[in-house]
C-alpha cells in the first residue's frame, strides 16, 4: 500500500501539470495565438496552425530520458526535425513552390523584377543591425535573413548557419509574414502620395509556352553560376517550375505541389514549432530576434517602394509605387497588400497581378541573399 | 562588442555592401535574359508563322468524315481520353487509361478507330486524333 | 567445365529452395492466411495484406552477407523497417487517424468516453497475465497493449520497450483486430441480458463546429500533462484532427489522410511483416503472446459491457451495455461487432453511431495506457 | 520467475492499479471538459444570435441584383470557384485557380466582376461574393 | 575599401562562373540535350527531364566546404541520394509499376515469357564485354545491367556493387531506353522476313480475377525463392501488384502509383542526374560504358528476335517474332517500337497487346538477372 | 587484364552461362505454373458454375419494389455511394462517405434504409444492397 502510494506520487512528480511553469504556460499561451491567428484569421493558416500546434507539443514539459522531447536523440519528433536540420525540408518545399508558380507577369515585365532585389535591403540592413546588437556574424546573418519574408529560406539558412536560434527565427519570420496586413500599409502610405497611388499600370503581354519553358534553366543557371550557395533552394524551385511548365510531366508537377509540398508542410510546421521549447526560446536572444525582425520586415517595404520611386525617375510610363512593398516576397500576402491598399484608393484600380512579379522575384532575390550570407559565413 | 564596432570588427558594412549588390547584379541579369529571351523567340516564332500560314493557305480536303455507327459511340470515349492525356500521345498508355475507365473492349475499340483512320500514327511512334473526325462530346 | 557445375551447385545451395525448412513453410502458410483473410474475407484488408505479403517477403530464407534480411544491416527491408523502430510510423499513422475521424458522438455524448476507459482493464490484466507467465517487465507491458486493440499503438509502445517482440506482439494484435467479429459477440451476449440488448439510444445533438476545433486542443493540453508519454500519438492524433476540422488547412488534412497514412500503412505493414522472419518469430515467447492475446481481447470486451452496466446503476436514461464492447477501439470493427449484435435483437435498433463514441475515445484511452506502462517501464 | 511472485516482484499489481486509474481520470476529466465546453460555447452563442437576430431585422436592400449580360457567363465560372475554394477567398488564389482552370481573360473579368460589386472585400484583404447576386449554376 | 575589394573579388572567385571549365560546360551541354530530349521528343520525359535538370544541379561548379555538392558529407543533394546509395529509391518505384502493371496479357498466353527471358542474353554478354574491356568483375556486373533495359533495376545493382558509376550507367541506361525507337527498328527488321511481320497473333483470352490475384503471390514465391536476391525489387513490383489486383486495398495502391512512384521518381531522377559530377563522370570508363550499353541494348533486341523464331520451329501456331524485341522491357517503349514496325508492313495488324507479355516479363527478368550477378559477385 | 584472359579469369564464362540459364529456369517455370493456374481455376471454377445455377434457376420472389417516396431521395444518394465502394460494404464507412458528401441527415436516412430492407446484412458483419430495389441513377 505504501508501495502503490509511492509509485503513485512518482507518477505525479512526472506529470505535465506538476512540471509546468511560467516559462511554459507563456509559450503554450504563444502557441494557441498562433492557431487562433492562423484559423480564425486565416493568416497563413497553412503554416500558423501547424507550427501553432508545434509550440504546443513542444512546451508539454516531459521528463528526460524516455526520448519525448525535440532535442532528445532518439524521440520521434528529433527524427522528423531532422528533416529541418539537414536542410532537406526547405528545398523540398520550394520544389513544390515552383511547381505551383506562374511567372508569367514576371515574364511580361522583367522591369519588376528589380523591386524584387531592392527588397532584399532588409536582410543585409538587418545583419547590421544584428550585429550592432552583438550577435555573432553567423547568427546576425541568420537573424538578416528574416528579411526575406520567406519561412523555408529563413529555415534552411539558419539550420546551416546558427541551428540553435530556429524557433525563434522561423516564428519571428511567420508572426510578421502573417502580420503583413498590419506592417506594410502604414509605411506604403506614408512613403508614396495619392497621386503616386492612382497610378495604372498597363495589362501584362501574354507570355509564350516556350518563354515559361525556357525560363527555369535559363534562371537557374544564370542565378546558380553567380551563387552557388542558392544551389539547393533555387535548384529546386526552378526544377519544380520547369515540372509545371514543360507540359510533359505534369504527373510529377502534381505530386511536387500536392503531396510533397503538403507532407514537408506538416512536418516542418509541426517540428519547428516544437522546438521553441521554452527553456531554449524565452531568452534575451529572441526578444532581439523579434525586434528586429519587425525592423527588417519595415526596411524591406520601404526599400521597395522608395525603389520604384528612383525608377520612375528614368522612365516614361511610371511604375505604381505600391508595387514595391510587394518585393518583399510572403507570396502571395505582400501582393494582396498592394492590390488592397491599391484598390482603396481607387477601387478600379487592379494591381494584383502587377504586384506578382516582383512578389516571386523576391522569392529568388531572398534565396540568393541567403546563399550569399552563408558562403560569406563559411569563411 | 556591440554598436559600429561590432560591424566593423566584423566586416559588416562591406558583406552587406557587396550583398545586396550580387543580389541586384543576379536579379538584373536575369531581367535582361528574359526582355531578350522574348525577343529572340518572338523573331523566331515570326518565321515559323510565316511557314505555318503558308501551309493553312492549303485546302483541308473534307471536315467531318461520318464514322461507321458502330464505333461512334466507343470513339466518343476515347476522343475524351485522348483529349485528357494530350496529343500525340501513346498507345499503351491510351489502352491503359481505357481500362481504368472501364471502356468496352477496349482493345479491338481502339483497333476499328485505326482502321478507320479515326486515329493516325504521328511517323514518330506516338498517334493522333484525326481532326477530319469532329467529335461533338 | 567442373568450374561450371560447381558454380551451379553454389549458386543452387543458396536458392531459397534448398535453405527452405519448415520453419520458414509454417511462416509462408501464416503469411498465405493472412493475404487469404484479407482478401477473401475483407477483414481488415489495409492491414493483413500488406502484414501477410510482408511475412512472405520476411521468409524468404536468404544467404547472409548481401543484405537481403530485415535484421542485416545495409538491406532496403532494414532501412523501410527504421520507421518502425525509430517510432516513426505510428505517430504519422496517428497523424492520418487524426484527419479522418469525426469525434461527433463522442462530443455529443462525453458519458460513453468512460466505455473507452474501463476497456482499457485488458491492457493492465494483460500485463499482470504476462508477468505471471514469465515475462520480464518490459516485454510484460509490450503484451498487456495488445488488449489496447490500436496496431500502430502496440507497434509504437513495442519498438520502444522490447523491439524483438514486434513481430509477434504486431500479428497477434492485428489478428484478434481482425477476428474481433468472433470473438467479441459471445463475450457480449454472455454479459447481457436481452432486455439490456433491446435498450435504445437517443439520437445524439447536433455539435457545433467550434467545439469540434476546440476539442482537439483541449483534449491535446489535458491528455499529455496528465501522460506526457502519450505526447507523439496522441499529438498527432490531435493534430491531424485539428488539421481536419479548423476549416482553413484541408489540403494538409487530405495530406494526412491520403498519401501520408497511405504510404506509411504501407510500409509499415509490409516491414512489420517481415521481421517475423521465422527463427525469431517460431518461438515458445510467440505462443504465450498469442494466448495472452486472445485473453486480453476478451478481458477488454467484458470490462467495457460490465463498466455500462455499472453506469446504468447510477443515471436514469439507460446506455446499452454492448456498447461498452466498443471500448475496445478496432475502429471501426468493433463498433460494427455492437450495431451487429443489436441488430440481430432489434433489427430497427441503430446503434452504429452511438458505438462511435466508446470506438474512438478507446483509441485515446489506449494510448494514454501505452504513455502510462512506457513511463512505467523507463524508471 | 512466475506467477504471483513474478506480479509482486516487478510491482506488477501497484502498476496495473494506478494504470487503469489514471487512464480513467484522464478520459473522466476529459468527458468533463467537453461537457462543459458545450454549455459555455452554448451560452456564448445564444448571446451572440441575439445580436444576429437584431441585425436580420433590418430589411436587405434588394434581392437578386441582375449582372450585365457581358459578364453572366464569367460570374457563373468565378462563383463556381469561389464556392469551391469557401469565401472568404483571397483574390490570388482564385485568379490562380481560374487560369489553371482555363478561363477566358480571368484578369479583366474578375476586373469587371469587382468592379460591378459581384465581388467585395471583406474589409480584412479578404473578398466575398456580394449574396445580391444569386448565381444558379 | 580595400577590404570591399577584397571581399568582391574573393566572392566573384568563388561563383560558378569563375570556377566553370570546360567539363562543366560539356555536363551541362548533356544535361539541356536531356531535358531537349525529354520535353520536345517526349522521350521518357518522367526521366529525362529529372535527370537532365539533375545534370545541371550537379555541374554547377561548387566551392567545397559549405555542402553543396552531391558527394560533400552534409549536403541537401547527398541527404537525398541516400536513397539511390542505400537502394531504397528502386524498390519504391518497383512497388508503384507494380501498382500500375496489368499482367492480364502475359497471363493469357505464358509462351511470351520466354521471349522476356531471351532478351536477357543482353546482360550477360555485356558483362563479359565489359570484363574484357578490363573492368573489375562488379563493375562489368553493373555493366551488363544496363542491358537489362530497366532503369531502377540498373541503378539497384550498381549501388550495390560498384556506386562510383551510378552516375554513367543510369544515364547510359536511360540515353538507351529513351533510343529504343532509333536502336530496335534496323535490328527487328534485319533479323525478320517481310513474313514474319505479317504474322497475326490471335486475340488473348480473357483472364479471371482470381487468376491476377494469385499471380503476384505465386510468381513471387517462385522468383524469390530460386534468386532470392530479386527480393528487394522483385518482392516490391509482386506486393504492388497485389495491391492493385486484390480489390480491396485500392487506397494503399492509388497511393503506390502515384505519391509514392511520382515522389521518388523525381527525387531518383535529380540525385542520379546531379551524381554525374562533371570529375566524376568524364572518364575513360564512362566512355567505354557507353559503348557498351549500345552493344547490350543490341543484342538484347536480336536475342528475342532469334528466340521467337527458334520457338516457332516447334510451334503451330506462329509466334510473330517481332515480339522478341519487347522482351528488352523498356515499358512501354519497346512495346511501342514492336507495334510500330509490325504496323509499317501491315498497317491493321495491332500487336501491341501482345507486346506487352513479353515486356512485362522482360521487366521481371531482367530482376532476376539482377539478382543473380549480385550473388555471384558478392562470393 | 583484358581480353578473354580477364574473361577466364574472372569465371565470366561460367557465370554467364549459369546466369542465363536461371533467368530461362524461372520464366519458365513462372510460366508454366501460370499455365496450370489457369486451368485449376477453370476446373473449381466450372463446379461452382454449376451450383450457381441450381441456385439461378430458383424463381426471385419479385422484381423492382417500389421505395417508401419520403426516401426514394436518398436511397438514390445511398446507393450511388454504395456502387462507388463495392459490396459488400461496412456500415461507418458508408455512413463516413455519406457525411463527407454532404448528405442531409444521413444516420436517419440510413435507418430509413435498412428498416425498409433496401440494405440488408450480409450475415458476417457486412451489408448489401438489396437488388430488389433497382435504382436509375
Ligand atoms: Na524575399
Ligand atoms: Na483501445
Ligand atoms: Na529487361
Amino acid at each position: 500500500m505504501e508501495n502503490l502510494l509511492e509509485l503513485l506520487s512518482q507518477f505525479l512528480a512526472n506529470t505535465g501539470y506538476y512540471m509546468l511553469d511560467y516559462r511554459y504556460l507563456i509559450m503554450i499561451g504563444i502557441g494557441l495565438i498562433f492557431v487562433y491567428l492562423g484559423i480564425a484569421k486565416e493568416y497563413e493558416p497553412l503554416l500558423l496552425v501547424p507550427i501553432g500546434f508545434g509550440i504546443l507539443m513542444g512546451n508539454i514539459p516531459v521528463f528526460k530520458g524516455l526520448g519525448l522531447g525535440i532535442y532528445e536523440d532518439n524521440s520521434v519528433l528529433h527524427y522528423l526535425y531532422m528533416g529541418v536540420t539537414s536542410g532537406v525540408y526547405p528545398p523540398l518545399i520550394f520544389l513544390g513552390i515552383g511547381a505551383m508558380t506562374d511567372f508569367s507577369t514576371m515574364l511580361a515585365r522583367p522591369l519588376l523584377m528589380l523591386l524584387g532585389a531592392a527588397a532584399q535591403m532588409g536582410i543585409f540592413l538587418t545583419f547590421l543591425g544584428a550585429l550592432a546588437l552583438g550577435f555573432a556574424p553567423n547568427e546576425a546573418a541568420s537573424i538578416g535573413i528574416i528579411g526575406g519574408a520567406d519561412g523555408p529560406t529563413a529555415i534552411f539558412l539558419t539550420a546551416q548557419l546558427a541551428p540553435k536560434l530556429i524557433g525563434p527565427i522561423a516564428v519571428a519570420a511567420y508572426s510578421y509574414m502573417a502580420l503583413v496586413p498590419v506592417i506594410q500599409p502604414p509605411i506604403m502610405k506614408l512613403l508614396t502620395t495619392r497621386k503616386e497611388r492612382l497610378i495604372r499600370m498597363e495589362e501584362p503581354r501574354e507570355v509564350a509556352k516556350k518563354e515559361k519553358i525556357i525560363f527555369p534553366i535559363a534562371g537557374f543557371l544564370l542565378c546558380c553560376l553567380l551563387a552557388p550557395a542558392a544551389l539547393p533552394l533555387l535548384g529546386m524551385l526552378f526544377f519544380g517550375n520547369l515540372l509545371k511548365e514543360c507540359g510533359v510531366t505534369e504527373r510529377l508537377a502534381v505530386a511536387a505541389r500536392n503531396s510533397v509540398i503538403d507532407t514537408v508542410t506538416i512536418l516542418l510546421g509541426v517540428t519547428v514549432g516544437a522546438s521553441t521549447q521554452a527553456d531554449v526560446f524565452l531568452t534575451g536572444q529572441s526578444v532581439g530576434i523579434f525586434v528586429l525582425g519587425a525592423l527588417s520586415f519595415g526596411v524591406a517595404t520601404a526599400s521597395g517602394v522608395i525603389f520604384a520611386k528612383i525608377i520612375n525617375l528614368f522612365i516614361r510610363e511610371k511604375i505604381n509605387p505600391l508595387l514595391g512593398a510587394a518585393g518583399v516576397s510572403a507570396v502571395p500576402d505582400s501582393a494582396r497588400v498592394v492590390q488592397h491598399v491599391g484598390h482603396q484608393e481607387d477601387p478600379t484600380n487592379f494591381l494584383l497581378m502587377h504586384a506578382m512579379a516582383p512578389n516571386v522575384s523576391g522569392v529568388i532575390g531572398s534565396a540568393i541573399g541567403a546563399g550569399i550570407l552563408w558562403s560569406f559565413m563559411m569563411k | 562588442m556591440t554598436g559600429l564596432e561590432a560591424i566593423a570588427a566584423y566586416n559588416g558594412w562591406n558583406i552587406a555592401i557587396v550583398g545586396i549588390s550580387i543580389v541586384f547584379t543576379g536579379l538584373t541579369v536575369l531581367a535582361l535574359t528574359i526582355a531578350q529571351l522574348h525577343k529572340i523567340l518572338n523573331f523566331l516564332e515570326n518565321r515559323g508563322k510565316v511557314k505555318q500560314k503558308q501551309e493553312k493557305d492549303m485546302p483541308v480536303d473534307t471536315a467531318g468524315i461520318i464514322l461507321p455507327e458502330g464505333i461512334q459511340e466507343s470513339a466518343r470515349h476515347f476522343k475524351l481520353l485522348i483529349d485528357y492525356m494530350g496529343q500525340p500521345f501513346s498507345l499503351p498508355r491510351l489502352l491503359e487509361f481505357a481500362e481504368k475507365c472501364g471502356l468496352n473492349r477496349p482493345h479491338s475499340a481502339l483497333n476499328d478507330l485505326i482502321l478507320s483512320g479515326a486515329i493516325e500514327p504521328d511517323g514518330k511512334g506516338y498517334y493522333l486524333w484525326n481532326k477530319k473526325y469532329p467529335i461533338n462530346l
